[in-house]
């Protein structure tokens, strides 16, 4: 029943764009999870912290950091967007303005992955 | 299956649901059940664009509208019942207005009136050009506001229960299960509308198929004046889907080909706002004549909006728009709509008197299921729906009345057994060679050749034979799907059988009334007969064919006179 | 020209595809193809219809996987094969016939009429209202029920007593009335955990609507109503 | 029908819908600027952002542990909020919905509490 949330067959870009805020939510939700999870070895001490960040801030998990912030920055962008929607403004022209948001999530990503990259890369 | 109610209304079109909040209105204690074969909003109703007229402003009276009508009607109409609902219709437009139709407005936020056909004061209120739709929905939304009324939604009647000349009950078959279900009532109200797909080019949703009134008269109800069928001037080509009289109360113009407006040589003072009956003859004849414009689908007539601007259209005539739009690809704002006469109106009926009661105790009959005759020979435009709320709540509450002294009636096991058997094993059950989509067709053929604005003998000689043929044919049929829940099939067979014996007594009346009035016009008798003919049509049923009896109409106030425009 | 329609049918067990090849000419659109089928190639194809001009709401099925009014949709402007399915969200009861009486429960739920306290049935009186007023509402007075918003309605998709975006919407008809006193009592039924909360703004339903109505709009107009009137009912 | 119009308008006293929908636009509006800063402060500032004595030397200035606090707080609502009205959406949901909402708040007092516990060491 729930796959109904992500069908896409025959749906506008607004069903999509639903489908895939309640994807983000959930994975960004996992991800405060882990997060907190992890953050516990900041009590353990230096060592142990930095064995872990230098085993996340690796080319190898770098993969994984783009697309989480793929994920947070849309769940972001596309918030504002419902938000602004939901508090009742804008119905008439949220075509276009479902348009900008995507534009601006993809350039916000290509933006931040660069500098991810170069950061991790130590460029 | 046996249910009980005091009340049952079958059909839920405006007078249907009118019917029943007269009847809620009347007592709390009533219970009602309502009987309809699809859901209320999808009732033929909706289709209705145009209005409905009531006098409300200084300038108009009760008179005025009751004239126009009786005019409209060639003298036919019952005059006593044409002043009651002259009276009545005022408070029903205000009732509208207080259950939420949205009415369209004038500046000062009164209700609005526009200009319609045969009317010689603006008094049709519309909303918009959805009129019935948005009338429908309110009176549906309304009705949910009553407890006591129980609704049985795609419930297909199959028989009427008649013991002693009078009403026990009828039979419907649940769709969703296909179980047949006796309603054991006191009171029944016939609301299922006119017979208009007996037409092949016709105006009229899929599920117009005279269901009421033929199994009415296969009970030994008469029908009345069937021969008459409204021919609506506007129906767009090719489908029929009806281009709104508002078209032309709005300052629309009918032009032929040579882009004459023609109706100046037939109504020169109201011009394209004549009639109905004279308007659709005016057409016919343009395009009879070699003055209609050619298309694949035949020839056709331009109804001409250019001229009235992109922001009245809009306003005033939105569904027209979109319609033409989506259904030809023509933008009225733009270009002329092509338009030709179409199957529009059963002016006939359940015969009723103006209380709507039926010769039968206890059957009531309402809107174009029932004739009471205030449309004698040809309806006026935006009368009809006016008709279903003023008799929808006449027969309400006189059905109210009626059983609020009357005693439940019981029916007895054998009667269900013997109609569950007629239709599973009979109808259902039954092995033959003719398929009931085949006769539907060439039923509207014939009804389209034959029996259509101008009529003459030797085609309605012709027709009847037809008809009867048919008929005979029909005992043949085999129902391909043989499931039980929601057979459309079976629904459909019953339809058509319930039209053939509603076309014979069209056609058997036509042949027999030797004179033209109102929508019936008969080249071989153009003129109108008074000295014979000034009297209603009653047809029963036998099983050779109707028998036919005349009563005369009810004059009070208005001899006939010349009808001219 | 022939036009291959590919039905999904349902003989009330078991659901199966089947194609049928029907001559096509200009103009003729969706219904009157399974019309044609119903008619003369096979008589136990169920479908519902009535009006064909699109006003009655009845003939509501998927098309291509949008649901659409099937009166008012040319097949020559889907292409030359098309696939027709029951509306999702719904029971289907047999080929492309579904059940609707729980989206009429739920209709009849938020009190869809007016509500005035000097209701008069035996004596009405004339109501003024201006054009403005009028047009403040009359946009959602246009809907068909016809169930399109609801079948693509993810929270509808998984929860059965969400009242969905044509409920919510002649809820917020009436409210915008200016003849209406009911307000807060269709609030009070909207506002439930089965009500407006359950909208996302998917905003499915704006874009399917036959008759142009946004819902969505209607949906995110009462919910912010309520949530205001809300918050003042805890300082009151 | 006035005596209807009181009896129903009790049921608006319902505010735990409203209040969770209206402070989960909130939230997320907060949450758009805090996550923003957070994200930026950690990958794009330098380097040097990540090493244990700059991270414990943030969490124990007061302006960062409040920032904290309220990050958590907020990312802790939002997120398990809107857990809770995806669980809702389902029918599953429409039975239980006490249910839903309690495991959804104590999701959110763990988040939140155990969050903040991390900042009060420092």
């Amino acid at each position: 029943m729930w796959q109904k949330w992500f069908s896409v067959k025959g749906k506008s870009l607004f069903s999509i764009a639903f489908s895939l805020h309640r994807l983000t939510g959930v994975v960004l939700t996992i991800y405060l999870c882990m997060h907190l999870a992890y953050l516990t070895s900041i009590r353990m001490g230096k060592e142990v912290f930095e064995s872990f960040i230098a085993t996340t801030v690796t080319p190898q998990f770098l993969i994984f950091d783009i697309l989480l912030v793929l994920a947070g920055i849309y769940h972001g962008v596309n918030g504002l967007r419902l938000i602004l929607h939901e508090f009742g403004l804008t119905y008439e022209s949220r075509k276009s303005i479902l348009y900008v948001s995507v534009a601006i999530v993809l350039i916000v990503w290509l933006i931040a992955s660069y500098r991810m990259y170069t950061f991790v890369m130590g460029v | 299956m046996k249910v009980q109610h005091d009340i049952v209304i079958v059909g839920a079109g405006l007078a249907g649901m009118r019917a029943v909040i007269a009847a809620a209105e009347k007592s709390k204690k009533l219970s009602i059940a309502l009987i309809s074969k699809t859901y209320p909003i999808r009732c033929h109703s909706v289709c209705a664009e145009g209005g409905t007229a009531a006098v409300m402003r200084e300038g108009d009276s009760f008179d005025l509208h009751a004239w126009d009508t009786v005019k409209g009607s060639d003298f036919l109409a019952d005059q006593d019942a044409v002043e009651f609902f002259v009276r009545e219709m005022p408070k029903e437009i205000l009732r509208l207005d207080n259950w939420g139709c949205p009415w369209s407005r004038t500046e000062d936020g009164l209700i609005a009136q526009r200009a319609f056909g045969g009317h010689s004061f603006n008094r049709t209120i519309f909303a918009a050009d959805r009129t019935g739709f948005h009338e429908v929905h309110t009176l549906y939304e309304r009705m949910l506001m009553y407890p006591n009324v129980i609704r049985y939604d795609e419930y297909f009647l199959t028989s009427l229960v008649i013991e002693d000349g009078k009403i026990k009950g009828l039979t419907a078959i649940e769709l969703k299960t296909g179980d047949l279900i006796l309603f054991e009532a006191k009171a029944v109200i016939l609301a299922t509308g006119g017979a208009g797909r007996l037409y092949g080019f016709t105006t009229y949703s899929h599920t117009v198929t005279g269901d009421g009134m033929a199994v009415a008269y296969r009970a030994g109800v008469p029908l009345k004046d069937m021969e008459f069928f409204q021919f609506h001037p506007t129906g767009l080509v090719p489908s029929g889907i009806l281009m709104t009289e508002a078209c032309r109360g709005e300052g629309g113009y009918l032009r032929n080909k040579d882009g004459e407006r023609f109706m100046e040589r037939y109504a020169p003072e109201k011009m394209e706002l004549a009639p109905r009956d004279v308007v659709a003859r005016a057409m016919w004849k343009e395009i009879l004549e070699g003055r209609g414009i050619e298309s694949e689908h035949g020839y056709y007539i331009a109804l001409d909006l250019t001229h009235l601007g992109e922001e009245k259209i809009n306003e005033r005539l939105p569904l027209i728009r979109d319609a033409a739009i989506k259904f030809v690809g023509i933008d009225p704002v733009e270009e002329p709509i092509p338009v030709r006469p179409v199957a529009h109106y059963t002016m006939g009926g359940v015969h009723t008197n103006a209380n709507c009661e039926s010769p039968v105790k206890g059957l009531y009959a309402a809107g174009e299921a029932g004739c009471v005759s205030i449309h004698g020979a040809n309806r006026l435009g935006s009368n009809s729906t006016a008709e279903c709320l003023v008799f929808g709540r006449a027969a309400g509450e006189k059905a109210a009345e009626y059983v609020l002294n009357a005693d439940y009636s019981h029916v007895s096991n054998e009667v269900y057994k013997a109609e569950e058997s007629r239709i599973f094993d009979e109808i259902l059950g039954k092995s033959g060679d003719e398929n009931p989509y085949q006769l539907k067709k060439e039923l509207n053929e014939t009804m389209d050749k034959n029996l259509w604005i101008f009529r003459i003998e030797d085609e309605l000689k012709e027709a009847v034979k037809k008809i009867k043929e048919l008929k005979e044919r029909f005992n043949n049929v085999e129902i391909v799907d043989k499931t039980k829940g929601f057979n459309t099939d079976l629904v459909y067979t019953f339809e058509v059988g319930y039209m053939l014996d509603l076309a014979e007594v069209v056609a058997i009346g036509a042949l027999n009334r030797t004179e033209s009035r109102g929508a019936h016009y008969r080249l071989d008798y153009p003129k109108r007969d008074d000295e014979n003919w000034l009297k209603h049509t009653l047809a029963y049923y036998t099983p050779d064919g109707p028998r036919f009896e005349y009563i005369p109409v009810t004059i009070t106030k208005w001899e006939p006179v010349e009808r001219k425009y | 020209m022939d036009v291959e329609f590919r039905i999904r049918r349902f003989d009330g067990e078991k659901s199966y595809w089947q194609t049928f090849n029907i001559p096509v000419k200009r103009g003729m659109t969706v219904l009157e193809g399974l019309y044609y089928i119903k008619e003369n190639l096979d008589g136990s194809l169920t479908f519902r219809a009535s009006c064909r001009m699109a006003i009655c709401g009845s003939c509501a099925v998927k098309i291509n996987g949008k649901p659409r009014l099937a009166c008012e949709t040319q097949i020559l402007e889907i292409g030359n094969s098309l696939e027709v399915e029951p509306l999702d969200n719904f029971k289907v009861i047999k080929d492309l016939v579904t059940d609707f009486e729980g989206f009429f429960k739920k209709h009849e739920a938020v009190k869809p009429y007016l509500i005035r306290k000097d209701d008069n049935y035996e004596e009405p009186v004339e109501l003024i209202q201006s054009p403005k007023e009028l047009h403040a509402y009359y946009d959602f007075t246009l809907c068909v029920k016809c169930g399109a918003c609801y079948s693509v309605c993810p929270a509808a998709a998984t929860r059965d007593d969400y009242l969905g975006p044509a409920a919510i919407t002649a809820a917020y008809r009436f409210n915008a009335d200016s003849r209406d006193e009911g307000e807060k009592i269709r609030l009070a039924l909207v506002c439930g955990d089965n009500g407006v909360w359950r909208c996302h703004f998917a905003a499915e339903c704006s874009e399917v609507c036959p008759k142009q109505i946004d819902p969505a709009k209607a949906v995110q107009k009462i919910r912010f109503k309520s949530a205001i009137e809300t918050i003042k009912s805890i300082f009151r | 029908m006035a005596n209807e119009i009181n009896k129903e308008e009790m049921h608006t006293k319902r505010v735990l819908e409203p209040l969770a929908w209206i402070f989960q636009l909130i939230s997320g509006l907060i949450l758009t600027v805090l996550v923003t800063f957070h994200f930026y402060e950690t990958h794009f500032v330098s380097h040097e952002a990540m090493e244990y004595e700059l991270v414990v030397s943030r969490l124990s200035s007061l302006g960062y542990k409040i920032m904290y606090a309220l990050l958590v707080f907020f990312v802790a609502f939002h997120a398990f909020n809107g857990v809770r009205a995806i669980l809702l959406d389902t029918n599953f949901g429409a039975k239980y919905p006490q249910v839903v909402n309690s495991l959804c708040f104590l999701a959110f007092l763990i988040a939140f509490g155990y969050g903040s516990l991390l900042l009060l060491v420092f």
